[in-house]
């Protein structure tokens, strides 16, 4: 028996690891993947907690939370287009419109 | 020692490993081949984790449509490789800090927390997991967020087309 | 007298019982009166409109006429009397009449009842009211004759009689209230008549405002009352109420039924105040619970009292507040007539007599209210020897007589003060409608310096204004003016207030130059006005002589102005033995039970002598004074030294008297002036500047700045706000883990 | 009749609200259409509301003509709706000057006609509810939905600086009303355990009662024995104040009270004729009601700390705002100080904590809304035909506008409180009552200064506008009131009358309340007489047994705990 300990340690260095490429990766892109990364860390909690209390909520959770990644990368990846588009970078250092 | 553990082990140090390079490589493609095989190993973990249906949906979602759909953006830009790792910016040192920090609080106090997983009687061994069991739930007590997602989905579709498109 | 004359006089034409229910009607007439007036005037037409106010005035005055026949009735030798609410089932209300149509309103444990109460006091000025009011709407009727206003000027006095009326008849202090408001009300309308002229209409505003300052006193009274009440039901024993004729259960019964501030509750108040009962509650007693715990009853009473003097002041020109009744002089020559001679501003007089238990327990407030008194008789009359304008003589000249009557008052002489108030009533009426029967004549000329040489051509209004001013000099003794002023002075010399019996003598002396200096300003203006030749500055070449809706109000004035003497001739027997005059008699069942109130207080010394032929000689003999200086002054002193140089100090007297002493110029001074300015002031530094700008538009300007400062924290770099989430993640973590540990 | 027997509120509160839809569907350019449609919905509100009035049975229940009905259960929120005698009688006010505001503005208002009606019939429906709402959270929401139609009224129709009017009023008396929203929840909160705490008036009044009970006499008690307190009691002793003063500075805002008026002269001058009667005429009566409802019972001990302080704003406020009338040139700013001076009484009588007070302040609070009302309104035509709000601009009216004038002087004499007119009664009730009171005379005597100022300004006014020679050519050929001016005067002369000589009808309804509301305030005075709880506590129906309120579901341990 695998103590659900080191599944919760695995999910939190994952959770953190896609954190740090969040925060200092340039690329747009490589930042989504990041963001799937910590995504799938928090999946990996949630099914932890399930098998820990056996039962089966956390699956449901976690499948919805596939579907919503799904989403968020459909919208992300189409404004990362867009941005190329207009700017022909995806560079996050160039893209500092949000100010004022 | 038994078998399980030594499975954890690989997987997690395999997982770890090819997340690393996700947020190390310098071409986004590595980055996401990367990521490709920190899914499969990650669909590994959760069938050590009893969740089979989730570790299947797992490799047919992402590591077939999402990352699919990485890859084509990447081709669709052809980014080649990026021109240069982000300047260390007062930020990027702060975040990567923070980052590190909190994942030495997280390990100080998931360590101190000792949870075994729950022992199930043979019905529950029977169904915990199970695509049954899921569908189950997931079509009956949370069938309104279901539906809800399935709505999100549709938006966000359509979304990504109206955003995409220069014109339509 | 033969029996069945008399029997005939004593019982009413319509009996007590039936006639109270209706007592009402006395108000209503003129009220629906000034309602159609005012409402339909415009289309009814001159005529209608005169037919509808006199009719009404008429009625009440008949319906008056048979309350204060039902006051008197004895029928079969059954006086008229009714149970007292706040006594005993033995103890009556004798010569009255009254009737409670219902709570008007009630909050709390207050209430206020729409009860009207007809004794001698209000009978004898319901008939004052409504007779002299009828007699002035009959002389408007030829006086307004060329006024497009006369349906406004008719609904206004109907309006004006049924609030006196109602003041008069009230039997509490608030409905009393309504009254004295009202007929403030009316008398602004009145003297703004002729709004046009912003003059006239200032004045108008000037009378309400100064007579608001009484009325804040009077409200204040009021509330102190109320509140002396209460406390003496708290503290009071069986003694106390039994002093006053009552019981506990009684008294506290009447006031739920008909309200703490009746005057009836208020009489048994008085009653039961004075240290001869012997009870738990005195003058002396220090109030011990409520808001006026600490203050004794008495001290308390002093104030009440002379809070109403203060409100008594606005209302009938007395110092500090008579200053608005010269300029009052701005409305229409009848409303001087009725309003500011012969009802309205008698009214503090009436307040006072109606509350006299009350009042003699403080002969503090008495003397007060006597020296203010004479004080503003005597300034009143050296005013008026300098005015020219003969409304404003006259104006000033009742403002000497409310003096006078204040005296009396403050002396504890009712009946005079009552009867002079009638006198007055009748020949001041008759001298300011001979005065606008005069300006009538003359095309509006006030100035008797530009008349003169009238007895020829006013035959009627001269022969009227003569003898009216024979009665308020008294230069011809037997004359009514000259009995009332004489008792009052009779009594003013005899009685004493307890502890302060220098204010008899001194208010006597004043007393005494007063008759002297009215004689000479009244002969002054008789002279000027009817005597020598025609003066050359007239307006019109000849007067001519008024119409008879002008003359018989005239006529029967100066009658009454002569005939009621009578009233102060001691023919009674006094119930102690000796005679007392008719008129004292006759007020004696209203009046009784402050004799009472005095004899238990011994707060004064009432006397009871009647005056000697020798007192009448004596005063006669400063009447002549008065007047012989005038007759010499104006017939032979200046007539000779026409055209030769009047001495500095005499025109620079003149020129004082003439300006009323420059008390309006230091009221705008000290008072007016600073109240605008503060206004000003407040508004312009305080309101505008401190707490709206600074205060109000200080936050928002503040905020707006903050606002642009923490600007500069949006960089616009996502992953820099990223970044700062994550350490308050970080930041988050920490402090959960650091709780756990601890 | 069933149905008005459960809904008679409901159907006064949104009748407005059904003829608004009714008005959007109308075309815009209909004008005639939608000024028709509206009158007869007010007119309609009105018949309705007369017969609540009627139907409140002075004798009855404290709450009448109740409906609740279950709504978010989980915060323990209920829609309960219900009147008190107060309440039915702004209630009556409000329906009254309803139609008279649409005449009031047939002429007035030339642009946007549409969108000005739909605003009108909402702002009926949120003042409306807001009187008759018994939950505190629905209360709140109606208080607020409030500002929205005016802040629009007075933005889109107003005078010349209409939007800064605008703007300022919104955010002054928004600023009160989110710090009360915060003392409501914190309230809420502390009034009760999870699953049994409510928003309702009637089960927090209750279960603060107790608590305010002990702390009232500890108050009385030697230095510090309030140390001892536990449970609710010692939040309340602690935080009660605090939360007082949120409802207060909200309330106080609304009334305005002295110093926090300033926003009332500016909303008032710039505000179209009917924005001036409804904020005159119902508005600021929602402070006075919110003082009297909510922040005087809820916190008695606390309201009675504060009692002196805010007697002294008052009277302040009496004064100041009388004075600062005869510092104005501009009639409307005149009339609307003047309201600070009467609103002033209106707080006082509450604060004297007498019957006869209490009474006075709300009859009071009618009588300001006639008064007033009535004086905007005729303003209103004023400036209709010569736009100059300047007394300098006036100048023998009197002489062109008779009926015009007759009409204004007797407003007048009911506003400076002349026996006979409405004014009085309430004047003279709120004096007494200040003397009766606990406070010091000094208060009531200067309060009664206002009596004398009164006069002084706004016959001061009435001479500058009506009397002395026509000094402007303009002015010469003004027309006097036609008709329709006519009409939408008279109930208000009519009702001057009616109020000044008949009151006890209309005290007979306020009096069960008041006595009410006099017991519940005086729980807080340590000397004062205490009723007995069961005339205290609030008695209000209780939601249908079916709905039973949901608990949120608390984790039985830490999940640490578990194995």
């Amino acid at each position: 028996m695998v103590p659900i300990t080191y599944y919760l340690l695995l999910a939190a260095a994952l959770f953190c690891m896609g954190m740090f490429g969040v925060l200092v990766r340039t690329n747009a892109l490589v930042v989504f993947m990041c963001v799937e990364l910590m995504l799938n860390a928090v999946n990996l909690t949630f099914l932890a907690f399930a098998r820990m209390h056996g039962n089966g909520l956390g699956h449901v959770s976690a499948f919805f939370v596939i579907a919503v990644a799904a989403a968020e990368a459909a919208i992300g990846l189409a404004i990362v287009i867009a941005v190329f588009r207009s700017r022909g970078t995806v560079n996050v250092d160039d893209i500092r419109t949000m100010k004022h | 020692m038994n078998i399980e553990l030594v499975l954890f082990g690989v997987f997690a140090v395999m997982t770890l490993l090819s997340a690393g390079l996700v947020i190390t490589a310098r071409s986004p493609i590595n980055s996401a081949m990367a990521l490709v095989s920190t899914f499969f190993f990650l669909a590994g973990i959760y069938v050590l984790l009893w969740a089979h249906t989730v570790a299947v949906i797992q490799v047919l979602v992402y590591a077939g449509a999402i990352m699919v759909l990485f890859l084509f953006v990447i081709m669709l830009l052809n980014l080649g490789d990026a021109p240069h790792r982000g300047k260390p910016t007062v930020t990027r040192l702060l975040g990567g800090a923070s980052a590190a920090g909190l994942l030495a609080v997280l390990a100080v106090t998931l360590g101190r927390m000792d949870a075994q997983p729950a022992r199930l009687d043979a019905q529950g061994q029977a169904t915990f997991g199970t695509l049954a069991a899921i569908g189950q739930s997931i079509f009956t007590t949370w069938l309104l967020p279901f539906e809800a997602v399935s709505l999100l989905l549709l938006v966000a579709m359509v979304g990504a087309v109206v955003v995409a498109k220069s014109r339509i | 007298m033969d029996g069945t004359l008399v029997e005939f006089f004593r019982t009413a034409p319509i009996p007590p019982e039936v006639l109270s229910p209706s007592l009402g009607l006395i108000i209503l007439l003129p009220l629906l009166g000034a309602f159609v007036c005012g409402v339909f005037g415009k289309w009814l037409g001159r005529a209608n409109v005169h037919l509808v106010a006199c009719s009404a005035i008429a009625g009440a005055f008949v319906l008056s006429l048979l309350a204060f026949w039902a006051t008197s009735d004895a029928a079969g030798g059954r006086v008229v009397s009714m149970a007292n609410p706040f006594g005993l089932d033995r103890d009556t209300i004798r010569y009255a009449i009254a009737h409670d149509y219902g709570t008007w309103f009630a909050a709390g444990d207050f209430r206020v009842n729409f009860g009207l109460l007809v004794d001698h006091l209000s009978g004898i000025l319901l008939l004052i009211i409504t007779g002299v009011g009828f007699l002035i709407h009959l002389y408007s009727t030829s006086y307004m004759e060329h006024d497009d206003g006369y349906w406004r000027f008719f609904a206004y006095l109907n309006l004006f009689v049924a609030a006196m009326l109602t003041l008069v008849m009230a039997d509490n202090l608030v409905l009393l209230f309504v009254g004295w408001e009202g007929v403030g009300m009316a008398s602004y309308l009145l003297i703004g008549f002729w709004y046009t002229d912003s003059a006239k209409a200032w004045a108008g505003r000037k009378a309400f405002v100064t007579n608001r300052i009484g009325d804040f006193a009077f409200l204040i009274a009021t509330f102190l009352l109320i509140l002396t009440v209460g406390a003496f039901n708290r503290q009071a024993d069986a003694r106390d109420y039994n002093a006053a004729g009552s019981s506990r259960a009684r008294y506290e019964q009447g006031i739920s039924q008909k309200g703490p501030v009746t005057f009836k509750g208020l009489e048994k108040l008085a009653l039961a105040l004075p240290q001869g009962s012997g009870g738990a509650v005195s003058l002396a007693t220090p109030i011990e619970s409520g808001p006026l715990s600490g203050y004794t009853f008495g001290g308390v009473m002093t104030a009440t009292m002379l809070l109403f003097l203060l409100g008594a002041a606005g209302k009938s020109a007395q110092l500090p507040l008579y200053v608005w009744l010269p300029d009052a002089m701005a409305g229409p020559t009848p409303v001087s007539a009725l309003i500011h001679a012969a009802t309205m501003v008698t009214a503090g007089v009436y307040l006072f007599c109606r509350m006299s238990s009350l009042l003699v327990l403080s002969p503090t407030a008495m003397a007060t209210i006597a020296i203010v008194g004479a004080l503003t008789s005597l300034l009143a009359a050296l005013i008026a020897f300098a005015q020219d304008d003969i409304k404003k003589v006259l104006a000033y000249s009742t403002v000497s007589q409310l003096g006078i009557m204040f005296m009396g008052v403050g002396m504890g002489v009712f009946w005079a003060a009552a009867m002079h108030l009638m006198t007055h009533a009748f020949f001041k009426a008759c001298l300011f409608l001979g005065a606008g029967s005069v300006m009538h004549g003359n095309g509006d000329e006030t100035d008797i310096k530009k008349l003169g040489g009238l007895w020829k051509e006013m035959k009627w209004t001269h022969a009227t204004f003569l003898i009216s001013t024979l009665a308020i000099t008294g230069i011809f003794p037997i004359m009514s003016g000259f009995f009332s002023k004489d008792a009052i002075f009779h009594g003013v010399h005899h009685n004493h207030l307890h502890g302060l019996e220098w204010v008899s003598t001194f208010v006597y002396v004043l007393g005494l130059l007063i008759t002297a200096s009215t004689a000479f300003y009244m002969s002054r203006v008789y002279l000027l006005t009817f005597t020598g030749k025609r003066s050359p500055e007239a307006k019109l070449a000849h007067a001519h002589e008024s119409a008879w809706h002008m003359t018989l109000p005239l006529v029967i004035l100066a009658f009454l102005a002569f005939a009621t003497f009578v009233y102060a001739l001691p023919l009674m027997p006094r119930s102690g033995g000796g005679t007392q005059p008719v008129f004292e008699n006759f007020l004696s069942p209203v009046l009784r039970p402050a004799e009472a109130v005095a004899r238990a207080a011994e707060t004064v010394k009432l006397d009871t002598s009647s005056p000697s032929v020798g007192d009448y000689a004596f005063a006669w003999m400063w009447a002549l004074l008065g007047g012989g200086a005038a007759a010499f002054a104006y017939l032979k002193f200046f007539p000779s030294r026409v055209g030769q140089p009047v001495p500095a100090f005499a025109r620079a007297v003149r020129r004082t008297a003439l300006n009323k002493f420059y008390v309006d110029e230091l009221y705008e001074f000290i008072l007016i002036r600073p109240v605008k300015f503060v206004a000003f002031i407040l508004f312009r530094v305080v309101d505008a500047l401190v707490i709206d700008t600074v205060l109000v538009r200080g936050t928002a300007y503040v905020t707006e700045k903050v606002g642009l400062g923490l600007r500069r924290l949006q960089t616009g770099d996502a992953q820099a706000y990223a970044a700062i989430m994550a350490l308050a993640i970080l930041g988050g973590a920490v402090y959960a883990l650091l709780q756990v540990l601890s | 009749m069933s149905f008005f027997d459960n809904h008679l509120l409901n159907v006064v509160i949104y009748l407005p609200l059904v003829f608004a839809a009714l008005v959007l569907m109308l075309p815009a350019s209909e004008h005639g259409q939608v000024r028709a449609i509206t009158f007869v919905g007010m007119l309609l509100d009105l018949v309705f509301g007369v017969w609540a009035y009627f139907r409140f049975e002075p004798s009855g229940a404290e709450f009448q003509m109740e409906y609740r009905v279950p709504w978010f259960q989980q915060f323990g929120m209920s829609y309960h709706l219900g009147v008190d005698g107060l309440a039915v009688s702004l209630l009556l006010l409000t329906v009254f000057l309803g139609p008279l505001v649409v005449l009031a503005s047939t002429t007035y208002i030339q642009h946007r006609i549409k969108e000005f009606h739909l605003a009108l019939l909402v702002l009926q429906t949120t003042m409306l509810g807001a009187l008759a709402s018994m939950d505190v959270l629905l209360f709140y929401i109606f208080f607020e939905a409030m500002l929205i139609p005016m802040y629009l009224m007075v933005g889109v129709w107003g005078a010349e600086d209409r939007r800064m009017a605008a703007v300022k009023f919104f955010l002054y008396t928004l600023v009160g009303s989110l710090l009360m929203l915060v003392a409501i929840v914190a309230v809420y909160f502390i009034s009760g355990g999870p699953g049994v705490r409510s928003f309702d008036y009637g089960t927090l009044y209750n279960n603060l009662l107790a608590a305010n009970q002990q702390l009232a006499a500890c108050a009385s008690g030697p230095e510090g024995a309030c140390a001892s307190l536990d449970g609710l009691a010692a939040t309340l002793h602690t935080y009660g104040p605090w939360m007082f003063a949120a409802f207060a500075l909200a309330f106080a805002i609304k009334v305005p009270m002295w110093p926090v008026h300033t926003w009332l002269p500016d909303a008032h001058v710039q505000a179209p004729v009917a924005g001036s009667m409804i904020l005159a005429g119902v508005m600021l009566k929602m402070g006075t009601y919110g003082f009297w409802r909510f922040a005087i019972p809820l916190f008695p001990v606390a309201a009675h700390a504060a009692r002196p302080f805010l007697a002294v704003l008052a009277v302040i406020g009496i004064v100041y705002g009388a004075l600062m009338c005869l510092a104005q040139r501009d009639i409307k700013k005149l009339i609307a100080y003047s309201s600070v001076s009467h609103l002033g009484y209106c707080m006082l009588g509450l604060l004297a904590v007498t019957g006869e007070g209490a009474t006075g302040s709300a009859y009071q609070m009618l009588n300001h809304g006639i008064s007033t009302g009535a004086l905007f309104l005729l303003f209103g035509f004023l400036y209709e035909r010569r736009h100059t709000r300047l007394m300098s601009d006036y100048g023998g009216i009197a002489k062109v506008m008779p009926v015009f004038t007759a009409a204004f002087v007797i407003i007048t004499f009911s506003s400076v409180a002349v026996p006979g007119t409405n004014g009085f009664i309430g004047e003279f009730l709120v004096l007494m009552g200040t003397f009766k009171s606990t406070l010091p005379l000094g208060f009531g005597a200067f309060a009664t200064l206002g009596v004398i100022l009164g006069a002084a300004y706004m016959l001061w006014m009435v001479q500058k506008v009506f009397f002395g020679s026509i000094t402007h050519r303009e002015n010469q050929h003004l027309r006097d009131m036609n008709l329709r001016e006519m009409l939408t005067t008279a109930p208000f002369i009519v009702l001057v009358a009616v109020m000044g000589l008949m009151p006890q009808p209309f005290l007979d309804r306020i009096a069960p309340s008041t006595d009410r509301y006099v017991a519940r305030a005086s729980v807080g005075a340590p000397g004062a007489t205490q009723a007995k709880d069961d005339q205290l506590r609030v008695e209000v129906m209780s939601l249908p047994s079916t709905a039973a309120a949901a608990r949120p579901s608390v984790p039985a341990a830490p999940l640490a705990a578990r194995e």
